[in-house]
């Protein structure tokens, strides 16, 4: 038997699978597919403080072994999920990680005030992948002092009960000094990474193929991305817990993200092609793990930062 | 639990027979029991290109129809044109050929408790499936007429066996190369303001259904419309597919088309919006 | 007929379709399967001053739509390129760009000087994605004050008579602001991308698979990012020529990025997969061209920022 | 010009057959005149995976001998382990299949222009080239033995027709499952010290090469091995495929594999770099 649990901050899981924030909507439309107490938690589609229609379509442009998407954050905003979302999720009983976006410092505190009292919320991950209003547009998790003041903003309102996640963009040229600028600022963990920013050109009209012209590559195109970034932040920051993330598609996809670093693997973009991959994923995991004499998840993560043994060096 | 998705599945169905017709390929799947939980206006995902394929999204078609008792047992009917490279490996698998699929999913067409003159109205390949839909709505006692249109004659799908549930069948193309001369659309505000049409049916490129809303917009014929966007999902978990539709009280709101569709109500479908949109939340 | 040919600078070529750099070697490897004359010219593989071995194997892992490298710049130093690889490229006549590369900002100017005497050289492409030994390991490219010194170095010493081009990379937070620095420092051209820092595990070993620990993504996987690069570089300095690569692998990619703003188009990854990539996706690109109705190249660079028409709008 | 890549083309072959034998498949092709420039040591380059694979790399298989004339001209036989999805894939082609390969590929194996006495070394699916090897050195007059070892019995490949060029077949298994239980390279020694082989060919992995250059150091024995490194492009352009190699004068250089080898001179491979980088360049 393999013990799967994972921890971050003061919330236990009981598998290192999630899903990935936006791709799995708010947790009920996958239900039919996959007993989402099965799964270590639904994390659910970055909820603003306001009702938003996101970005005009087309939203998606296939890529190859990736998409390109540009929602733009479409969602009810937090008073109706906390109001119908969340609670069905927790009748469910599904453990739920809320991810929170906002284009303002403020509107970060403001979201985490309102998760303050909401029962049945495991952890709080924050995207700061989102366009800064009131810095030129300039995406927070791509500012390191921006970055870090959203996250203050929300350990402050949190207190220290809830776990804090913040979410961080590959799209960055040092990734390790905003890992650290959030984690002083308060942060439990990190998740790693969204998506890459890209663009199609459509080839019949000649323009940018999505409506929000620009959008976030995600798939197993950015594995070796995410990889990448999930072992250079847990080499500067061997002790925070790591969600992993991108392109993982198959259990050895979940190990080489694991050995890499991370504590906990969402699943985005592979659930689109298979609403039960997140399931498969856990069970290839499983084998995988066993038949490399592996007891715990615990033990692989960052197993590639290991030492080299004398014998291995000759 | 929920009703999203309900009865949906995964299966691996194979291919009984993949034949084409005019430009389109008529593929045939052994799916068995599924096809009772099949509905006209259902579609189906299918995952494209073998198992090392760099694509990672599953394609959508609409289920043409299916039939309960077969050799096979039940079967399901696709009608697929080869357009890019997805589609283009589907028309290319043989019988006897495994296909990945979930279905059926979303919403399915409206069928009527009283019998009513019912016109469909079909696009390409969005005729293929009106004829299922024909058949249930004949065993309804309503009458049904079928307007067909396509830019030219290979791009008309009206199978043989189709023509039986269907009172009158009309041929439209933009070259004149089968049935008349013209757009499928044209007719449709002369049997409205002749009072011959009380429901329509449609399916096939989005300018069609929004013509048709526009034409039957102030009359009171009742309008369901299967609208295709581009979908990455299928299942309601990426929001990519959506269009702006009205609720009764007129607010907008960002619908999923595989979720809340592809079969809509075409009144409340916002077709200047699509592909924009709608003023910020109040 | 298609009139495809390119300017960069001062330096004219016959086809806007260009080798990438470290990916022909020095030319001679190709020339079994295309006609050197046929392209726009042949981008040497980046040359140091000194011969060097390059990192340990494996150098390389396939990995979904891509393969990550890290060959680390094997070659035989700028003296041997001059006295046999150069002659032999010239006496084929091939048109030649050649890419340097160095460890500090004193041996690219060096490498320059060198290049300044020698004939049949059309454009220098200066590969600043190298570690900078002087500061920290720390990339040139991702280091906005030191691009625009090696550049400025390299402008000093060539004088104005060889256009350079300057080679980003896109593991950036503000590409464009080092693309801005690079121009105004004497960059005739820019580069666009270069692979994209990524890593991949052995999940036999569990450690890092490449000798070098990471390496770089390239092929189809990232191109999307060099799509959105390319754009937003070009939107911000629409007069200078991009010469554009990451993942073009057939005519549709070529026409997909020479749209974006690409005024050339490098094939790289796609020559490993088939050696006479480069000229398939000429004769396809001919063809795209011809039947959207382009009578030149010239015509589709950045086509796809041509502003909305009324018609379009509505 | 120059001589690297020398009549190496890029064709679509055809499958003409594929036959399990042990854990390999032995895969037939149709290729036409291609084998007239094929020698013993050279390899071919395949495309795998199929028009929508995110595979991208060729794989790299040994040829493990050609047929000038078959019932379908020249044929090229490959000798494959299903390792991978790029292998798997390959060995699922069935019969009239298209494969695009590129060949000959690499240095060959050096034939003596006097008789000597061979033996001719093989691991795993590595003896797959040396029984179109053997034929050749039969026909100069050499004394050809072989030995094959692999791990268990499934994985030796010695087919019934390859013998006839053999003098002595001797098989080595790790787990005594066939033949000598035993390592390959253990008998080597002794019949060096007993002066009954002047030329040795390995092929196979990478430690029994190893091994072979450090028996053989010392003695007048030369050993010409094909090495095994992976490849991103097979034909000379990107620097992945290189191992240390010293020249004569003893200046290590990083080379290319896949067109300085296949085959090198396993004196000159310096087998203790391998994986590591030489002292810098002075
Ligand atoms: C509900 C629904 C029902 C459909 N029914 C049918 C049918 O019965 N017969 C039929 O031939 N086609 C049907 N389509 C269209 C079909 O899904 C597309 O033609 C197909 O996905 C194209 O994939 P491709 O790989 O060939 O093209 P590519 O252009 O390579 O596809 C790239 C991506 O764009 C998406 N895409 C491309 N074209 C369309 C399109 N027209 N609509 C939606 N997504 C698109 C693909 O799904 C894929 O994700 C339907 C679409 C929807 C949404
Ligand atoms: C010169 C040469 C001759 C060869 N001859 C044979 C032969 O006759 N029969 C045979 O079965 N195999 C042979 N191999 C090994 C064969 O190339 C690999 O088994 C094959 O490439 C694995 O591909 P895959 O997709 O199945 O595995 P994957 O692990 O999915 O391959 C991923 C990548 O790693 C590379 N790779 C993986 N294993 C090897 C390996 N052992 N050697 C080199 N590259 C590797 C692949 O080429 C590919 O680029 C030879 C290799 C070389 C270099
Ligand atoms: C359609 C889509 C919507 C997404 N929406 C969000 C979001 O709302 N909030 C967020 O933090 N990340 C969002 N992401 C990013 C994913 O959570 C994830 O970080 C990224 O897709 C990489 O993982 P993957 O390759 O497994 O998809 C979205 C990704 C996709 C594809
Ligand atoms: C094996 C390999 C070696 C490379 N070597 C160099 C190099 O020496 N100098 C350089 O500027 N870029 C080098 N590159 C980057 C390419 O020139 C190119 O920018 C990148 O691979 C993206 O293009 P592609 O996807 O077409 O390969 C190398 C890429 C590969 C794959
Ligand atoms: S296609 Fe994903 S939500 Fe509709
Ligand atoms: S495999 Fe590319 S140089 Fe040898």
């Amino acid at each position: 038997m393999i013990d799967l649990s994972t921890t971050i901050g003061n919330a236990w899981f009981p598998s290192p699978l999630f899903t990935a924030s936006g791709c799995a909507s708010s947790g009920k439309e996958l239900a039919q597919f996959i007993d989402l107490r099965e799964i270590g938690a639904v994390v659910t589609k970055s909820v603003m403080s306001k009702p938003r229609h996101g970005r005009p379509t087309p939203r998606m442009a296939e890529t190859p072994s990736g998409m390109v998407n540009s929602i733009g954050l479409q969602g009810p905003g937090i008073d109706a999920f906390l109001s119908h979302d969340l609670p069905w999720l927790v009748s469910q009983k599904a453990r739920v990680i809320v991810s929170i976006a906002g284009e303002t410092i403020e509107e970060y505190s403001t979201l985490a005030r309102k998760l303050r009292s909401a029962p049945g919320i495991s952890a709080v991950e924050v995207n700061i992948s989102c366009p800064n209003v009131e810095n030129r547009g300039l995406v927070f998790a791509c500012d390191p002092d921006a970055s870090r003041r959203v996250i203050d903003g929300v350990r402050k309102t949190l207190g220290g009960e809830l776990p804090i996640i913040a979410k961080l963009s590959p799209d960055v040229t040092d990734l390790v000094s905003i890992a650290k600028g959030v984690v002083d600022a308060g942060a439990d963990g990190l998740a790693l990474i969204n998506t890459v920013l890209s663009m199609v050109i459509n080839l019949d009209t000649m323009r940018p193929h999505l409506g929000g012209k620009t959008g976030g590559l995600s798939g197993p195109a950015i594995r070796p991305i995410a990889v990448r970034a999930i072992y250079q932040v847990h080499e500067a920051l061997p002790h925070i817990p790591i969600l992993g993330m991108g392109g993982v598609a198959s259990g050895r996809d979940a190990l080489e993200l694991i050995l890499a670093g991370a504590k906990g693997i969402s699943v985005g973009t592979a659930s689109f092609g298979d609403p039960a991959a997140i399931i498969t994923i856990q069970n290839e995991l499983i084998e995988l793990l066993s038949v490399r004499g592996f007891t715990s998840v615990a033990q692989a993560v960052g197993f590639a930062h290991r030492p080299v043994e004398e014998s291995e060096n000759s | 639990m929920t009703n999203i998705n309900k009865s949906s599945e995964r299966l691996i169905a194979t291919v009984v027979s993949n034949k084409r017709v005019g430009q389109y390929h008529q593929i045939l799947l052994n799916v068995g029991q599924m096809v009772n939980g099949c509905k006209p206006g259902n579609f189906v995902a299918i995952k494209v290109g073998g198992d090392n394929a760099k694509m990672i999204l599953r394609r959508a078609f609409a289920i043409s129809r299916v039939s309960h008792s077969g050799p096979y047992g039940g079967s399901m009917e696709l009608i697929v044109a080869p357009f890019g490279q997805g589609s283009k490996w589907l028309c290319a698998q043989i019988e006897g050929a495994t296909i990945d699929l979930i279905a059926p999913l979303g919403t399915a067409f409206g069928i009527p408790t009283e019998p009513v003159r019912a016109l469909l109205v079909g696009g390409g390949y969005g005729s293929a499936p009106l004829f299922g839909l024909a058949e249930v709505l004949k065993n309804r006692g309503c009458r049904v007429d079928m307007y067909l249109g396509a830019s030219t004659g290979g791009k008309i799908y009206a199978p043989m066996e189709g023509k039986r549930s269907v009172n009158v069948l009309k041929i439209y193309t933009e070259d004149g190369s089968m049935g008349e001369r013209g757009r499928v659309t044209e007719p449709i505000p002369g049997l409205i303001a002749d009072g011959l049409v009380d429901v329509i049916y449609s399916c096939g490129p989005m300018p069609m259904l929004r013509a048709i809303s526009h034409i039957v917009a102030g009359s009171d014929v009742v309008h369901q419309c299967a609208v295709e966007e581009s979908m990455a999902c299928g299942v309601g978990i990426c929001m990519t597919c959506v269009l702006p539709v009205a609720d009764s009280e007129g607010n907008v709101s960002m619908k999923r088309s595989c979720i809340d569709g592809p079969v809509m109500d075409g009144s409340q479908v916002m077709w200047d919006l699509v592909g924009k949109i709608p003023e910020a939340h109040a």
